[in-house]
């Protein structure tokens, strides 16, 4: 069954076009990556499927339902969860106070996600509890970009280069966590540039090239075509 | 200066200082909590007065009148927020203040246009008009009491709501960060909207409660509003604790010092000296405080945490 | 073929309420130098930073920087003695153009700027080392962009652009390859190459296959200690540095 | 930028219709307007200033009015001792200027200290603060009359250079000031003092990393823009014959404000818009003849004037400004 | 005919509007009583807003003097907007008629042929208060007043005849004290025979509340100036009931022309008349007056300030004549808070303090 469908997505900061009919879709418990060179649109189409940013033209469904007009919490609330770019978190909230203002407990209310199993994906944050948000270290502030996302138990979970700025150590404990979500059913939209990664969890790649997808397909024919990755990714 | 006086002066500098709370609340909820300077809190504060005085009116019980006085207000500021401010939350300060200095003028004119220019009065009943003895010897008026209780009321209602719940927390999240707040599933809008009619509520809390002392009249707001603005900022912008004490202090300054600056001037001044320099530095005491204050601490006496830097 | 220090940092600590985010750190960089930083997330690089380029008070500590003592000096101050850095966050003029922005950096150190009268879109004093420091780093066609309409890229780039303006004499760059993409970091990869040899570089990273590819030296961070420093090689070998930090990376 | 764009020729026009002013309205055989425009002019010098700090320097003063007060206080006390106690070298308008500039630029040095220490809402805050203190200082002076004012019986003797009791010679006067502040702020704004300021307002942090410290740049924009406006204020005691502690209350510091921000703040032009859109419109809504219901609409003109302040801050974000053809010089 | 025009500068707009609307009203009333007509000329009173600053009132006497060209300007409630005012008119050579504003300079050094008033000079009135008190035995007086001009002249004046002993003195923040607990205090503490306030306008409502709830009433007398007038009696007058003021008028002032201007305005208006509408309304009569001296023709300067000067009409206080500086020379009288035969507030008179009152500040006016 399929969980988010894009149709021909445009979209405009002002008077500029980004999004020149981009078109994707995710199905139920899939990993999909969104992958492209600085500025292509990757994180304008994010915040088309969010509301944050409104397509002016095209569909956009979440299981089912037209989402593409309804604002940024009514899509929330209908089950996607966002990791930003550039983490977002709130400067003069405490870590916990991060986490839980926003928490839900999804659309199914059963989410299996509370503050005990987040502390445990990351125990940083669990020693950093009442520290402000604007006191963290970067890495820490990703951290709690992703634990409260999580927090909100979504059915469709975003990640926006989610790794940047993270010890590799606990960039490969993220990869691993996106593997468990994965086994668990969990539907995922991921950003990032660290392809060895993604390939290896990723049921299918989208490749974005100025705002419309110029490539899809999966981990092996995205290895085997050293063309298209290096043209568009420029690796 | 004997002691019995000295008490009084310092009850009634107590007592001014709640009535600033009341009205420092409200505005700091909204100023230093959702980042809006809205000057036009004190034509709130004299919609509060007024809508009182005239529910009272109809009525004819000030209890009625207050309760009816702050549902009204409270709407008021919802369809202010809705028609007028709402866009103005992501401007800087500057659009900020001088929208809210329209609504200011639009209040005033408005409110001649409707009660005419002579203001009104707020009849207390009996039991709240009369006077009890605290301190002996000095009478003191029961509804000055009675701001008192509502003002301690007010704060600690809104320190827990603010410090405590995830209302509070959505509230302070969703200044600085509106649009991720929204991302996370938040109607950032109705929350904005809701706290903007609380912040009103309080105002018209405060303007009801001043309306039977200080006299209901147009533009009653503005000289409390730049006192109540002192408060704030003495306190740390957007810090209820701040505003609480810095209410107190405010308060404790310029009744005690206006009681007895004259005398404390003579021990330096020669009397008649003493007598007109008094009541010029009485009125710039607490411009001076506030002075002070910033200057050793540029960001107030409680800055709450994790603003700036 | 050891060069002298260049900075030399003695027991430096930072405390923030209860927590220690630089305990008791000591280590040295010598002149001409790419010294990477590295360590977990709240390691304490940032802070570290901060303290260099005097952002931040230290609460205890010595730092030498050319052979004198700079820990009671102002921010602006120790630019002035050749300390530069860019942010983790960019941090720019965004309602200055390119160019505007290299040149303010660039007018920072010509003296005062007490000067009220000469129109600096005049000043050749200060536009030609402004144009050639971005033909340099390639950046001459988005002169007279407006920075807000840059992309990510380019902004990390003319992030270190405005600090190499300054004609700093040590480099502190924050993960200057955040967020970008693969393209643009083996771009800036290239350039870091090419200032190494000009400048003694402080580098903060968490990209790996550029830390390994350009460092000189590595010194890993862990709750505000260095547990280890070396060469590319050694530290990737050390155990302690792959449990703390690098897991199966590298 | 093209030398003649049609704005460029837009405010020429301005400048070239001011400059001729008097003579228009002696033919309409009615000096009114002349005195109307003068006061204007004198608060588009006051409101050109404080463009420096709010516009270009991001910092918001709430209490430029004292300056204006400061300078027409010299005056005022100068004629009053010339006139009172006969001193008359008190009168001397040269000693006059010269005691406003040096006491404006004081009063701005240590004003200035202080507040620029705070940020944002403080700085508003705190400088709204010092000038209610001189505000209530001017109240309290009973020699110079306290809050009824003091009327200057004598206007600076400029000591036969210019005779100031001559409308034409006082309009020319403060038109050829105006120009002056104009082309000053014009220099100021594009050089490398102005390159600082602006650079404070868009990110002081990178600014102190780069190597400036931007207090002391910020602080003698600050004593600029006051010691300019302590010379509106000379200008203004001289048109008015009179001084007042009204002129240096928080609101007229508020009005000032809403000049700027009505003509679009940090654009050299755009506080001359916003002073004349200012006072034309008191002048206008007040003067609306219109009666419904037996209420005289202009008596409450502010109930319109009100709202439409709210609808250029929603609708029109640089004021009248981004009315005008062209692009907007971007905030130089 | 050309219309004589009288400029008239007063507030109507924020909420000090209440006075100015009282005096247009009683202009508007005078006007009325002459038919429209002075001297065969028919009258046009252009009314100007000072919005209660300085500035603007200057700015319209301006536009009135050099644009609208009137022959006579009046009104002005406020002390400052007069002084910022008072040149524009007298050194353009129209005259300048003040309806309230009476502030010491302009009846002292600063007065000025072209410069009359029909109201009074700030300190007479308390003057015929200092004698009140006097009389009634009051030995120790607390005063309080804002601290301005016109608080200061009162206090001056209630000193300057008040022969007991002062045993206290407040002198208020200005403009807006709200609060006046603290004061309160220090008069109950004080225990004076008597307390003396001149808290004009809207602070006046706010005092009186204060005082009544304070309790104070009942140990210590309230005597004012300028504290309660018709136009707050309707809204503090159950306040403010027995309490004693003076003044140069009251509505039940006993002579012809005061019945009349009552009776109409009570009439057309439906309530009392104020004193400021009392003397703008004489204002007009003071006009008319000269205008039909001179038969209408004003282009004779002098002729037409001698006809000012002499006064020769039915003033609504009975006789009027003007000293040596051109402001009233008056009898002040006692006047007390009743309820009338309606029902509603108003002030009767108690008896008579000053007969053919001077203020102390003429004999330093130069002017003959
Ligand atoms: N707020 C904005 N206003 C105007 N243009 C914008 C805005 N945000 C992004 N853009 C432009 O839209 C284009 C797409 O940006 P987007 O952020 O979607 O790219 P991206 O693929 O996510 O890049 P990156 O890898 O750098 O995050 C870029 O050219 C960018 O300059
Ligand atoms: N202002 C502050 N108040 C309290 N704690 C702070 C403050 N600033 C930083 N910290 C804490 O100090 C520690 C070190 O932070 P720092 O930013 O230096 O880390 P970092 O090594 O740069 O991490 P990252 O790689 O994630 O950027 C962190 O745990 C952080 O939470
Ligand atoms: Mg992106
Ligand atoms: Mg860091």
């Amino acid at each position: 069954m399929t969980m988010l469908e894009l149709e021909d997505i445009e979209t405009f900061y002002g008077q500029s076009q980004v999004l020149f009919g981009m078109s994707l879709s995710i199905k139920e418990g899939e990993v999909v990556t969104l992958m492209g060179r600085n500025g292509m649109g990757k994180t304008t189409t994010i915040r088309s499927i969010m509301g944050l940013t409104p397509a002016r033209g095209g569909r956009i469904t979440f299981r089912g339902q037209d989402i593409t007009a309804l604002p940024a919490y009514r899509i929330a609330k209908a089950g996607i969860g966002l990791v930003p770019e550039g983490r977002r978190i709130s400067p003069n909230l405490s870590v916990e106070e991060n986490l839980i203002a926003t928490a839900s407990k999804g659309t199914s209310g059963n989410g299996k996600w509370t503050l005990q199993s987040v502390y445990q994906l990351f125990p940083r944050l669990q020693e950093r509890q009442t520290s402000m948000g604007n006191q963290l270290s970067g890495g820490e502030q990703q951290m709690l970009a992703i634990a409260r996302a999580l927090m909100t138990n979504p059915e469709l979970l975003i990640l926006d280069e989610a790794t940047e700025g993270l010890a590799p150590l606990i960039r490969q404990e993220i990869w691993a966590c996106l593997t468990r979500l994965k086994k668990d059913g969990q539907s995922i939209l991921v950003i990032d540039k660290n392809i060895k990664a993604l390939s290896e969890i990723a049921d299918c790649h989208y490749i974005v090239e100025k705002g419309r997808i110029v490539w899809t397909g999966n981990s092996v024919s995205l290895a085997a075509n050293s063309k298209i990755k290096h043209r568009y990714l420029g690796v | 200066m004997d002691g019995l006086l000295l008490l009084e002066q310092v009850l009634n500098g107590f007592q001014l200082g709640l009535l600033l709370f009341l009205l420092a609340a409200g505005l700091t909820l909204v100023f230093g909590i959702m980042d809006m300077v809205n000057l036009a809190h004190g034509s709130l504060y004299m919609m509060g007065a007024y809508f009182c005085a005239t529910f009272t009116g109809w009525t004819g019980s000030f209890l009625v009148g207050a309760l009816l006085t702050i549902p009204a207000v409270f709407l008021l500021g919802v369809i202010v927020e809705m028609i007028a401010l709402r866009n103005l939350y992501a401007r800087d300060h500057l659009d900020q203040v001088l929208a809210t200095f329209g609504l200011i003028l639009f209040f005033n004119e408005t409110t001649r246009l409707i009660w005419g220019p002579i203001g009104l009065s707020i009849p207390l009943p009996e039991f709240l008009s009369s006077t009890v003895e605290i301190i002996p010897g000095a009478p003191y008026p029961v509804f000055r009491l009675a701001i008192i209780l509502m003002g301690l009321l007010v704060a600690g209602l809104l320190y827990f709501i603010v410090a405590r719940t995830r209302l509070g927390m959505l509230i302070r999240a969703g200044a600085s960060n509106r649009e991720m707040i929204g991302a996370l599933g938040i109607n950032i809008r109705l929350l904005f909207t809701l706290v903007f009619g609380l912040g009103a509520a309080l105002a018209g809390l405060a303007g009801l409660m001043a309306g039977p002392i200080l006299s209901v009249e147009i533009g009653m707001g503005e000289g409390i509003l730049i006192l109540t603005l002192v408060v704030i900022v003495i306190g740390g912008i957007g810090s209820i604790k701040g505003a609480f004490i810095a209410a107190i202090v405010v308060g404790l300054i310029d009744t005690v010092g206006r009681s007895f600056l004259p005398e404390i001037l003579k021990l330096v001044l020669s009397d008649d000296s003493a007598s007109t320099a008094a009541p010029a530095i009485s009125s710039m005491l607490i411009y001076l405080l506030m002075a002070l204050v910033l200057a050793i601490r540029p960001q107030g006496l409680f800055p709450p945490k994790g603003v700036g830097k | 073929m050891s060069s002298p220090d260049l900075l030399i940092i003695d027991k430096l600590v930072k405390r923030y309420d209860g927590l220690l985010a630089t305990d008791d750190l000591s280590f040295s960089l010598r002149e001409g130098e790419l010294h990477a930083i590295i360590g977990p997330n709240g390691a304490g690089k940032t802070t570290l930073i901060k303290q260099l380029t005097g952002e931040i008070a230290s609460d205890a500590g010595a730092i030498h920087f050319d052979g004198r003592p700079i820990r009671r000096l102002s921010e602006p101050a120790r630019s002035h003695i050749g300390i530069a850095r860019s942010f983790q966050i960019t941090s720019l003029f965004p309602d200055f153009t390119v160019l505007e922005n290299v040149m303010l950096a660039v007018q920072a150190h010509q003296g005062h700027s007490f000067r009220f009268w000469r129109a600096t879109g005049k000043e050749e004093r200060l536009i030609e080392p402004a144009r050639a420091l971005l033909d340099d780093m390639g950046m001459e066609d988005s002169a007279d962009h407006l920075v807000a309409a840059l992309s990510h890229g380019e902004q990390r780039q003319l992030e270190i652009a405005v600090a190499l303006a300054t004609k700093p004499k040590l480099l502190l760059l924050d993960e200057p390859m955040a967020g970008m993409s693969s393209e643009d970091s083996g771009h800036l990869v290239e350039i870091l190459r090419r200032l190494k040899s000009r400048y003694s570089i402080l580098l903060i990273e968490h990209d790996m296959d550029a830390v390994f590819s350009l460092a000189d030296r590595i010194t890993v961070l862990v709750y505000g200690r260095a547990i280890a420093t070396g060469t590319p090689d050694e530290i990737r070998d050390n155990e302690e540095v792959r449990r703390a930090y690098l897991g199966e990376e590298a | 930028m093209t030398l003649l764009s049609p704005r460029v020729l837009i405010n020429a026009a301005l400048l070239l219709l001011l400059a001729a002013l008097p003579f228009l309205t002696d033919m309409m055989g009615d000096s009114y307007y002349t005195g109307v425009t003068s006061r204007v002019l004198i608060l588009a010098i006051a409101a050109t200033s404080l463009n420096l700090l709010i516009g270009y320097g991001g910092m918001v003063s709430f209490g430029h009015a004292a300056y204006l007060g400061l300078g027409a206080y010299i005056v005022g006390i100068g004629a009053f001792h010339a006139i009172e106690d006969g001193i008359d070298w008190m009168l001397n308008g040269y000693y006059q200027l010269a005691a406003t500039l040096i006491l404006s630029a004081l009063v701005a040095l240590v004003i200035g200290a202080i507040s620029l220490r705070t940020r944002g809402v403080y700085f508003i805050m705190i400088t709204m603060a010092f000038a209610q203190m001189l505000y209530f200082t001017a109240v309290g002076i009973e020699t110079y009359g306290g809050d009824d004012g003091l009327t200057i019986y004598s206007r600076s003797d400029m000591l036969g250079l210019i005779d100031l009791n001559d409308e034409k010679s006082l309009y020319y006067l403060i038109f050829f000031s105006f120009l002056a502040v104009l082309y000053l702020m014009h220099r100021l704004v594009g050089s490398r003092f102005g390159a600082v300021i602006r650079g404070s307002k868009s990110n002081e942090a990178r600014m102190r990393a780069i190597g400036f410290s931007p207090y002391k740049y910020r602080l003698t924009a600050f004593i600029i823009a006051g010691t300019i406006t302590g010379y509106a204020g000379f200008l203004m005691a001289n048109l008015n014959d009179f001084v007042s502690p009204s002129m240096m209350h928080w609101t007229r510091s508020g009005d000032l404000i809403i000049m700027i921000v009505l003509g679009g703040i940090g654009n050299l032009f755009g506080p001359l818009y916003g002073t004349i859109a200012f006072m034309a419109l008191e002048e206008l809504l007040s003067s609306i003849p219109l009666t419904i219901g037996g209420l005289n609409v202009g008596e409450y003109w502010q109930i319109i004037f009100g709202p439409l302040l709210i609808l250029v801050v929603l609708y029109a974000r640089n004021g009248i400004d981004s009315f005008l053809p062209g692009t907007r010089e971007r905030a130089k | 005919a050309d219309p004589v025009k009288i400029g008239f500068v007063t507030t109507l707009s924020t909420g000090a509007g209440a006075i100015g609307q009282d005096m247009r009203n009683a202009v508007d009333l005078a006007v009325e009583h002459l038919g429209g007509n002075m001297g065969g000329r028919p009258v046009e009173v252009i009314y100007e807003d000072d919005a209660f600053k300085p500035a603007v009132g200057k700015q319209k006497t301006d536009e009135l003097v050099k644009k609208d060209k009137v022959d006579f300007v009046a009104g002005y409630i406020w002390s400052h907007v007069l002084m910022a005012s008072y040149k524009s008119a007298v050194d353009n050579g129209t005259f300048l008629i003040s309806s309230n504003a009476g502030p010491s300079a302009l009846a002292g050094k600063l007065c000025n042929k072209d410069f009359f008033s029909t109201s009074w000079q700030n300190d007479t009135t308390p003057e015929a208060m200092g004698e009140v008190l006097n009389q009634r035995g009051v030995k120790k007086l607390y005063i309080m007043a804002p601290n301005y001009a016109a608080g200061k002249n009162m206090v001056t004046g209630v000193e300057r005849t008040f022969k007991g002993k002062i045993v206290g003195k407040d002198m208020t923040k200005f403009p807006a004290q709200l609060d006046f607990s603290a004061e309160l205090a220090k008069v109950r503490a004080a225990k004076p025979d008597a307390l003396f306030v001149f808290y004009p306008g809207k602070h006046g409502a706010q005092f009186l509340t204060q005082y009544s709830q304070s309790g104070l009433a009942d140990s210590v007398p309230l005597y004012t100036t300028f504290t309660v007038d018709s136009i707050s009696l309707p809204r503090i007058g159950k306040m403010a009931e027995g309490s004693l003021m003076t003044l140069f008028w009251s509505p039940d002032l006993d002579n012809p022309a005061n019945k009349k201007f009552v009776t109409d305005f009570k009439k057309k208006y439906g309530h009392y008349p104020s004193h400021y509408g009392a003397q703008s309304y004489d204002t007009i009569m003071l006009i008319n007056s000269a205008v039909e001296k001179v038969q209408g023709d004003l282009s004779n300067h002098d002729a037409v300030r001698a006809a000012l000067k002499e006064a020769d009409f039915n003033s609504i206080r009975g006789d009027f004549k003007f000293g040596n500086n051109h402001i009233p020379i008056q009898n002040f009288y006692l006047r007390q808070v009743v309820k009338d035969a309606d029902g509603n507030y108003t002030t009767k008179i108690v008896s008579t303090v000053y007969k053919d009152h001077q203020d102390s500040y003429a004999k330093d006016c130069k002017m003959n």
